[in-house]
């Protein structure tokens, strides 16, 4: 109840700003500025919502196991290839242009490649959901790894630490900060890929949604699924977001952050 | 902000005065320039629309559906789409009108590999079915394997989005609907990949006429004469096409050439498919049938692709000769 | 010997230019025996610890921990800056070499008495930003002597310290020092600290040479500033002056 | 020549990893592994990259205008959001959210509202370009300003200081960092940015001649554009990469980065 | 007067739960008098200092500063990290003060004639992360001279310097503070420090309160430690180790 009331209170603004675009869309779609067809009100998105709850339940649930599967391998990948490029510099020095360039690839332009290696089954869509969203993991993470202070890393070596010891209880924990900020960014970016990944090919989906009810041009339809697919892209933002208050709970009463 | 974006890029709306009194005239292709447009062009380069008094600017689409939203939107005069669509555009509430059939028939073909074992629909029982995208594939197969005595319940439809060449030539799919006999079938057997296709309208779909022109409701009411010009100087120049066919397509690789080199014997080949599909006959070039757009019409309320049934008889026009 | 530091020079580069820094080091301190080092800013005091415990290799020379050339690990050592752990209560912090040498259950206790000790036990669960300046290089010490290593090196431990505190704390490191037999190498500002504290002064002048100074006092020494400790601090203040240093017996 | 030495030389083992996969990729097609319409051989690649130069770098021209002028507009934007959401609190509670909502959302579902807004013009680019620029430089700018130490602003709040002298002499170089790597993230989504653009309606641009060469099963055509855009991604984060080091020249004999 | 505390109190809230820190504290330093602070560690010197500055708001009392009510920026203020801006050169940060007081012009002969005397001319296009502890605590207090204001807080600054130099810093800030006419209001671990260099002493007790302390040697003083200084810092021992305190007149 009282979280209710603390969200509300911290929101408000946006809510009421929101509020008063929603007002202003519907009015400029009811007095025909806008077609319907292209940009539908707000009202007709919330009754085809209801209407197709059901369906869009289980269209929203197969999008969701494929974020959640691309953005884990895609954290896991990610976070082990930048340390690997931060202990080994010549991984960094044959990696991280490759890296790049997997970033400037249209992935569309991919998209044959993709169904060649990985058919049309949840994987085709996975990888498309790693390969958007490693990118700021390893960014940052490697990034993070590189801003640790040297006198900290000296005062564990005066102690013996080892390697990987050092690694474990200073550099891992000081990059923690740029680190979460990727995973900020790849929680939004994992369901952009899983979006774009069933559009190259699927047979459930928020995206394969979307795009088959733009081939029967209904703009509700295709309305409702972005609203849906944009409120998972809030949510996982809103738990990482959450794990990275929790994680930084030490620095509740300090005033710098 | 918004008032401000549509004024800045009113720059673009129909039917300004050009220069030397031409009328600027929009029209939007239904995919990227192809030999199924070599008229346009034609007219273009022989200075038919000129003669007509019109300027014609040429637009190309993001996606299959964008030239019916834009067409009925008012962001271009004309645009091509086919027949289905219209039918149920209309029924969205999305006004516009088909002004001439440009291809008379299917060029929609089920596709299917050479080598495979599946000859007629049926056979596609529990095979899997790969189709762009747009869900009047979906019907068109249902209705052929249901016309074939097959139960369409067991066929596995999956939209494979952009890419149906590489879905089929990878076996990734039994089957393609969507594919076209005058590009992704030759392309696929340039490639080696032999396919057979199979005609939809034998076995239950409607001969509809694949590519027409539309317009908005609204813009035919205020240029019915302009449009009429437009579609008797595109007549002319699908005249030439059709007596001079490899004359016409230089005039395409022609105009191409600057941004984008086309595959010459690709699109000659897709010209020779083309051209008979595209005659009218004794017919007036673009001649509609009304018994045509009520087959489709009736076709996609059986098959449940819309709801609301409209009269077929506002949903095109004939121009006069 | 449980440190010697044999014709150790140490110069670095700068901008392609080489600095010497250090020049031809010789001392060697016994097995508990309490040496600081005294000396300007910017002669190399913390160079030199850095040194004594593996951190940096010298240009030229030996350095023998406990007989052995050194590695990092040989000796405990207290940097400059505070350096806890921001993430890390207290005690955690207390407990961070114990953990390296995976000793961590043995050394609990320990810690904790330490806190006891030192007053700060109500303050084991804080965060080093919760603590004021002195707290946190007082919990910096203690991080030190749980490393259990016989040679400490301590760059300037009680410099952020308030005198009574720092008063205290003289007292008890001459106690338990002796008691526990570890050799300590120190550097420090304070004179009054070094002839308080000390067996051996040595004093590091800008020119990277070292002259020795014996603190021949009787322990327990007295904590008011006698005569005797006086002059000795007189001394050392002429010698880090005067340049043209002699040799003191 | 000395600085294309030490290029080779830190790149050495990228050079090489990339020509033994080189080779490796052209012997996959070459044995008809993989079909090379889907994938086409290197060797075609550079053929049909030669063949069409001409008609390439006019393509590139055009959307490296659309990338440098959107990644412009999406760093003056981005930082004016990130430094309004830090000033005033307000703002950051309206703003964020449609911040992040704007990023969730699938652009190509909105093509229609784009041609609708910006016509067929270089804008509707631009527009795309920016739509995804913006979010790195605004998240990773914000995250920045927040992590200033409040020690420093408390000395020069002891000087007297304004409220934008504070900003412009503590928070803005402390943000810095930060910034840049969100620049650099910016620099790379940019060229993808105008490569979805040119998607949605253009007659010019690699983008738009990648997706056309698809069409018609050119494989060597759709990877030769690729290339570019790859190239050119490249070199827009080569630039930033090189702007951060300068930036940061002061650290150079700094042992902690 | 200069400075003028009246009936400062001073509690923070942690957890829920309000810390009283300053109780009640009342002093007042005359135009160009020297005060030091001294206490244990966490009494609350440093937060006191931050009051005096106006950087925060005292719960009860009122702060003057040359008769006005305090603001930011009315005195200048020397924090105990030395938070030199790491990508400005020594010169740069020297001018921070005057640039935001858009003086830069005006002042930059000024910072070059300090960096002369306190022997740093060398360092002035370094780097803060290029210099010693030392060093670097000694560029701070010179930004701190060049805020230009009649009163200066001090957060143990001589803290990190090595003896000699803050013997020879003790004489300058007490020979230039005379010309200068500064107020100087100094917070110092070192009794000998600030006995040396204050008109006056003040205690500060863990308690919150205060008691005061006159320092009636005539100037310029010893550098030498004299008998009465000693006597003195006996007295400041006692009355910090002493709870119990009575004013001592
Ligand atoms: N590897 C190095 N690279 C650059 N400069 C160095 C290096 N090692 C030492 N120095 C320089 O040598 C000088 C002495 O450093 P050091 O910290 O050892 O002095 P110190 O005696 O501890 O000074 P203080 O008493 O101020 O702490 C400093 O100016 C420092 O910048
Ligand atoms: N706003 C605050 N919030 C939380 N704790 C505070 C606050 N202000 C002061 N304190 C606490 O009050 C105590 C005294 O702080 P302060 O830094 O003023 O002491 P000090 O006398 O300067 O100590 P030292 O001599 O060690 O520097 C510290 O424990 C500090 O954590
Ligand atoms: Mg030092
Ligand atoms: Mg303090």
């Amino acid at each position: 109840m009282n979280s209710m009331k603390r969200l509300f209170k911290d929101y408000y603004l946006f809510l009421a700003a929101a509020a008063v675009l929603l007002v202003l869309w519907e009015w400029l779609v009811r007095t025909d500025r806008i077609p319907s067809f292209i940009l539908p009100p707000p009202s007709g998105i919330l009754v085809s919502l209801y209407e197709n709850r059901e369906v869009l339940l289980g269209h929203c649930w197969a999008t969701l196991k494929e974020t959640i599967l691309g953005f884990l391998i895609a954290a896991v990948a990610g976070v082990s290839l930048a340390v690997a490029m931060f202990f080994v510099k010549s991984v960094e020095k044959m990696v991280y242009p490759a890296v790049l360039i997997s970033q400037t690839i249209p992935i569309i332009a991919l998209s044959p490649i993709f169904v060649l290696w990985f058919g049309y089954s949840i994987w085709s869509k996975v990888a498309v959901t790693v390969l958007i969203a490693f990118f700021p993991i390893v960014v940052s993470t490697y990034d993070g790894l590189n801003r640790h202070d040297k006198d900290y890393v000296d005062l564990l070596r005066s102690m013996g630490a080892k390697r990987w010891q050092i690694f474990n209880k200073v550099q891992l924990p000081m990059a923690l900060p740029s680190f979460m900020s990727g995973i900020k960014l790849a929680a939004v970016f994992s369901v952009v890929g899983a979006t774009i990944g069933e559009w190259l090919g699927a047979s459930e989906g928020l995206g394969y949604y979307s795009r088959r009810m733009s081939g029967s041009l209904n703009a509700e339809g295709v309305f409702s699924a972005i609203f849906l697919l944009s409120l998972l892209g809030m949510c996982l933002f809103g738990a990482a977001a959450l794990a990275e208050k929790r994680m930084f709970k030490w620095k509740e009463n300090r005033k710098d952050v | 902000l918004l008032f401000l974006l549509n004024a800045c890029s009113s720059a673009d709306t129909p039917n300004q005065e050009a220069k030397g009194n031409l009328k600027k005239v929009s029209i939007m292709l239904d995919w990227y320039p192809n030999a199924v447009h070599a008229g346009i062009y034609d007219a273009i380069e022989k200075g038919y629309f000129k003669n007509e008094g019109i300027e014609v600017d040429v637009k190309m689409p993001a996606e299959t559906n964008d030239p019916l939203k834009l067409v009925a939107a008012g962001r271009t005069d004309l645009a091509l789409t086919y027949q289905p669509q219209v039918v149920l555009s209309r029924s969205e509430d999305i006004p516009i009108v088909s002004l001439g059939a440009l291809v008379r028939h299917p060029l929609n073909h089920l596709m299917v590999s050479k080598n495979s074992p599946i000859r007629s629909p049926k056979d596609l029982e529990g095979k899997n079915v790969g189709y762009p995208s747009i869900p009047i594939n979906e019907a068109m197969v249902k209705t052929m394997v249901k016309q074939d005595g097959g139960n369409p319940e067991k066929v596995k439809m999956t939209d494979v989005g952009w890419d149906i060449i590489p879905a089929m030539a990878a076996h990734k799919v039994d089957g393609i609907s969507g594919g076209y006999i005058n590009h992704e079938k030759i392309l696929l057997n340039k490639e080696g990949h032999d396919v057979r296709s199979i005609d939809p309208v034998k076995y239950g779909v409607p001969d509809y006429y694949e590519l027409v022109l539309v317009s908005s409701e609204d813009g035919l009411k205020k240029n019915r004469k302009l449009y009429q010009k437009f579609w008797n100087a595109l007549a002319k120049g699908q005249k030439d096409v059709h007596d001079h066919p490899d004359q016409a397509l230089n005039v395409l690789f022609k105009h191409e050439n600057k941004e984008f080199p086309l595959d010459e014997n690709v699109e000659k080949k897709s010209l020779q498919t083309l051209l008979p599909l595209m005659d009218s006959g004794k017919k007036p070039f673009g001649y509609q049938d009304l018994g045509s757009w009520k087959q489709v019409s009736d076709w996609l309320i059986e098959s449940k692709m819309i709801k609301k049934k409209e009269d077929p008889k506002n949903a095109f026009i004939n121009f006069e000769k | 010997m449980s440190l010697i530091f044999k014709n150790v020079f140490y110069s670095f580069t700068q901008q392609r230019q080489i600095s010497p820094l250090l020049n031809d080091i010789n001392f060697a301190a016994a097995a508990g025996e309490f040496v600081s080092i005294i000396g300007k800013s910017g002669t190399g005091k913390s160079t030199l610890l850095k040194l004594a415990c593996g951190l940096d290799q010298p240009s030229k020379g030996e350095i023998l921990v406990q007989d052995k050339p050194v590695f990092p690990g040989a000796a405990g050592y207290m940097p400059q800056k505070d350096l806890l752990l921001p993430w890390r209560t207290v005690m955690e912090n207390l407990l961070l070499a114990p953990e390296i040498q995976q000793q961590k259950r043995q050394k609990a206790e320990e810690a904790k008495s330490w806190l006891k000790k030192v007053g700060l036990w109500d303050y084991r669960n804080a965060f080093p930003h919760e603590l004021s300046g002195g707290m946190r290089q007082r919990i910096a010490f203690l991080r030190t002597l749980l490393t259990g290593k016989e040679v400490l090196l301590l760059d300037e431990p009680f410099g952020a310290l308030d005198a009574m505190t720092k008063k205290e704390m003289h007292q008890w490191i001459s106690s338990l020092w002796k008691d526990l037999n570890k050799t300590i190498l120190l550097v420090t500002h304070d004179l009054h600290e070094a002839v308080f504290l000390s067996d051996r002064i040595i004093v590091l002048h800008p020119t990277g040479e070292t002259e020795e100074l014996e603190v021949k006092l009787p322990r327990p020494r007295s904590a008011v500033l006698t005569n005797e400790m006086a002059g000795l601090i007189n001394i050392l203040e002429s010698r880090i002056t005067n340049e043209q240093h002699e040799t003191i017996i």
